[in-house]
């Protein structure tokens, strides 16, 4: 029982329920719901404390103390945060297509708790093994950009719209490279069942095999969810909030409840496909074990991806589309034909998979970052080209 | 289980109400989603044929994709000749849209 | 077969209804107190001028239509690396040909100078 | 009635009442939404037909691509059909007549003609993904079509990319 709590859990509730003359079938389908609603519930409410987590390093990363008042150490500071927002009122503008303005938050949060539905959690511990889950993570991911735009264009404002559109331009951008690189760990797996991809890390973790394709896919995925530094389709000094701007009180929550969740989502998904899933020493025997495993993972990356929030400064929106299809795009076009080709080529001459594709990597690295330099150099000598007239006039006083 | 003709009389059912969108609206727009809605119904056709007939060959399957693929380059210049259109003409009604030459 | 679609079918209207029943339990509980004022479009305080639709840069199309033809196609390769590990190696260059007339595109559009943000 | 049944009658319904406001509805932008609402629920009857891979697919290109093109370019050309003035043509009731016609001549086949009730047992849908990958790709399948869809996507692009362009300095003078 306490190696295995989730089949414990099952039995004990599937005997419940065969006990009061439901059928199998009826049983199983309940059990469905029920972990359905389990699983929902548990996500929103895990964001009370995500959001709080993420308050706090973030002033630690700015040398601040961040929430320190309700509750130990501020725990409950978005408890009460929530509570204030349930006291405020949800302004609906007079202008705005009311319908769908009230529709595109619960789009947007849909988008982020259907992925939990493909994701394993532990050894036999998931929503669904679908065989085609890899593409039903891009499927749900199209709703969340669906949601962003109505929210733009129903609020009948240009801030939003403005927002919404660079929205668009940027998640619809970044989703090339996200969908080209996640072809790799299908092409390591041979299988989009991200069941099968998890059993196919059994012996080395994905991303030891695709460094690059990993890297490719967590940027883009911080792309996706609208972070820091792609956050430009809220920027609070530009466009004052962007797409959201006309939303009050739990309809705005809505959205943020949904942005600060879709971390902690984009690190299951990368545990998932790269990093073994719930893979660890003595995972398979102790299913307890594994999901430890798993939350110790998710929360290493969503760690890593609070880091980059705190670090870097937003980036401008030709930088963010010229990052994307001059760098990201020809990146995973690269690393797509290269893992195809080399992973083959190991497996027909009989050689370690592992070290022919760490090695490939290395070397697609290394031509990465030259090509970096040269274009570095000839930018600089262009731009000194430019300046020389400039730099034999006195200097300007500031 | 289902039988063959409820998805075909289904699929009929959507081509036609795509038609009637492509026949009678004049918004372009509208037009080019009454579309969608037609090739939506044909893919449904390939693939109950595919369940129905052959599932153990993977031509209706195939063939779908192909749809997918003829829809999504129709949707992209249908929509840029579009919004071409509209940056001369200020207009999307197609029914103003009468002249070969402008 | 249908089975494994069952837990997607309940989950995805749970997660619908659980954000709708956040709002309702706002607009229950909220204050509810609309004037003319309050609902008028926000604009940092100064009044809104003219439509909302002001007419926006085409370019923001222009990547839109990328992305659609680069999605098909890499939707196209999902079924070929799932069946990768049967793939003979004929097979796998078919695949990385279908990638390079993808590269090929993009190789264009980048030339044409439709990727700058002008 | 069978649940499979019911499902199916649901889903239907949903589909042929969405599609309907798609040719009916005012506000572009609605009927944009109600067409994304028609295409999710074919996506439901690919996955009734047991063809998973061509539900997700179904969302990820209608909904994902091409009902977000149509959303984006009823935003750009929003100015000039402010959504008031008549929607239909003049001769809309013909179109109706026509696409009813058309419907009944499409119900008396399918009743005239003997059609399976039941469909027959396919391969275990992992395999069948398999099997549809190696088909595409296999000298014997459909390779050619494959890499032919890979073509003309790119001669769409190409002739897209051309069209949409915005008007350089060489017509840049001639509106107006």
């Amino acid at each position: 029982m306490i190696a295995d709590p989730f089949a414990w859990a099952y039995d004990q509730l599937t005997a419940l329920l065969l006990s009061l003359g439901m059928t199998a079938v009826w049983a199983q389908t309940v059990l469905r719901l029920l972990g359905a609603a389990v699983l929902a519930t548990v996500l929103l409410v895990s964001t009370f404390f995500l959001i709080w987590g993420e308050r706090k390093l973030l002033a630690r990363l700015q040398d601040r103390r961040g929430p320190n008042r309700v509750g130990p150490w501020g725990v409950f500071q978005t408890v009460a945060d929530f509570v204030k927002l349930i006291g405020k009122e949800i302004i609906v503008p007079t202008r705005a297509d009311k319908a769908v303005y009230l529709l595109a938050p619960l789009l947007v949060v849909l988008s982020v708790i259907g992925i939990w539905a493909v994701v394993p959690l532990a050894p036999g511990v998931v929503g669904t093994d679908l065989e085609v889950g890899v593409l039903y993570l891009v499927a749900i991911g199209a709703v969340g950009t669906l949601g962003i735009m109505l929210a733009g264009w129903s609020s009948n404002n240009k801030y939003a719209l403005i927002g919404a559109f660079r929205s668009v331009a940027q998640l619809v951008s970044y989703e090339v490279p996200m969908v080209l690189v996640l072809l790799v760990p299908v092409i390591l797996a041979s299988s989009m069942s991200l069941v099968g991809i998890v059993d196919a890390q059994a012996g080395m973790w994905f991303i030891v095999m695709a460094p690059v394709a990993a890297l490719v896919y967590l940027i883009t995925s911080i792309a996706e969810n609208g972070r820091a530094p792609f956050d430009l389709l809220e920027g609070e000094s530009e466009i004052v909030a962007g797409f959201n701007i006309e939303y009050s009180a739990l309809a705005f929550g809505m959205f943020f409840v949904a942005e600060f969740l879709h971390s902690l989502t984009i690190g299951a998904v990368v545990t998932t496909l790269f990093l073994g899933g719930w893979r660890g020493p003595g995972a398979e025997a102790y299913p307890l074990l594994g999901f430890i495993y798993f939350l110790l993972k998710t929360l290493s990356v969503w760690l890593v991806i609070v880091w980059i929030r705190g670090t870097l400064p937003r980036i401008r929106i030709d930088q963010m589309l010229g990052f994307n299809w001059k760098f990201l795009t020809p990146i995973a076009l690269g690393i797509l034909m290269m893992t195809a080709l080399v992973d083959k080529m190991a497996v027909a001459a009989g050689w370690n998979r592992t070290v022919v594709l760490l090695l490939a990597n290395a070397a697609a690295v290394g031509i990465i970052l030259a090509s970096v330099q040269g274009y570095a150099r000839r930018q600089r000598r262009r731009d000194q080209a430019q300046l020389a007239p400039v730099e034999a006039a006195p200097a300007a006083v500031h | 289980m289902i039988p063959l003709s409820w998805y075909l009389a289904l699929a009929g059912a959507l081509f036609c109400i795509g038609m009637y969108g492509v026949l009678a609206r004049r918004n372009a727009i509208a037009i080019l989603m009454g579309i969608e809605l037609m090739l939506n119904a044909v893919n449904i056709n390939l693939v109950a044929f595919w369940r129905y007939i052959t599932p153990t060959q993977m031509s209706g399957q195939a063939f779908a994709i192909m749809v997918f693929a003829v829809a999504a380059s129709e949707a992209a210049v249908g929509l840029a000749l579009i919004i071409s259109i509209y940056r001369s003409r200020t207009t999307v009604v197609a029914e103003e849209i009468d002249m070969l030459k402008w | 077969m249908l089975d494994q679609w069952v837990f997607i079918a309940f989950l995805l209207p749970v997660g619908l209804l659980l954000p709708a029943a956040a709002i309702a339990l706002g607009f229950l509980l909220g204050p509810r107190k609309p004037n003319a004022l309050k609902g008028d479009t926000y604009e940092c305080g100064i009044e809104t001028v003219g439509s909302t639709w002001v007419q926006f840069k085409a370019q923001y199309y222009v990547y839109a239509l990328v992305f659609v033809v680069f999605d098909v196609e890499a939707v196209f390769l999902f079924p070929w690396a799932a069946a990768y590990n049967q793939l003979q190696l004929y097979m796998v260059l078919e695949g990385i040909l279908f990638v390079a007339i993808l590269a090929a595109g993009l190789i264009y559009v980048w030339r044409k100078g439709s990727l700058e943000w002008v | 009635m069978e649940p499979l049944q019911l499902i199916f009658l649901v889903t239907g319904a949903v589909t042929l009442l969405s599609a309907l406001m798609v040719v009916v509805s005012r506000k572009m932008v609605h009927a944009a939404l109600w067409l994304v609402m028609t295409l999710a629920s074919v996506s439901v009857l690919f996955v009734l037909l047991n063809a998973p891979f061509l539900a997700v697919v179904q969302v990820v290109i209608y909904i994902g691509a091409i009902a977000t093109l149509i959303i984006f370019a009823v935003m750009l050309s929003r100015r000039s059909m402010d959504d008031r003035g008549p929607q239909t043509s003049h001769r809309w009731w013909l179109a109706g007549l026509i696409a009813l016609a058309l419907f009944a001549a499409i119900v008396l086949l399918v009743v005239l003609h003997p059609m399976p009730t039941a469909a027959l047992p396919g391969a275990a849908p992992t395999e069948a993904l398999r099997q549809l990958g190696l088909a595409l790709v296999h000298v014997d399948g459909f390779v050619l079509p494959f890499e032919l869809a890979s073509v003309l996507l790119l001669a769409a692009l190409v002739g897209a990319i051309f069209v949409a362009r915005p008007p350089d300095a060489d017509t840049a003078g001639g509106e107006e």
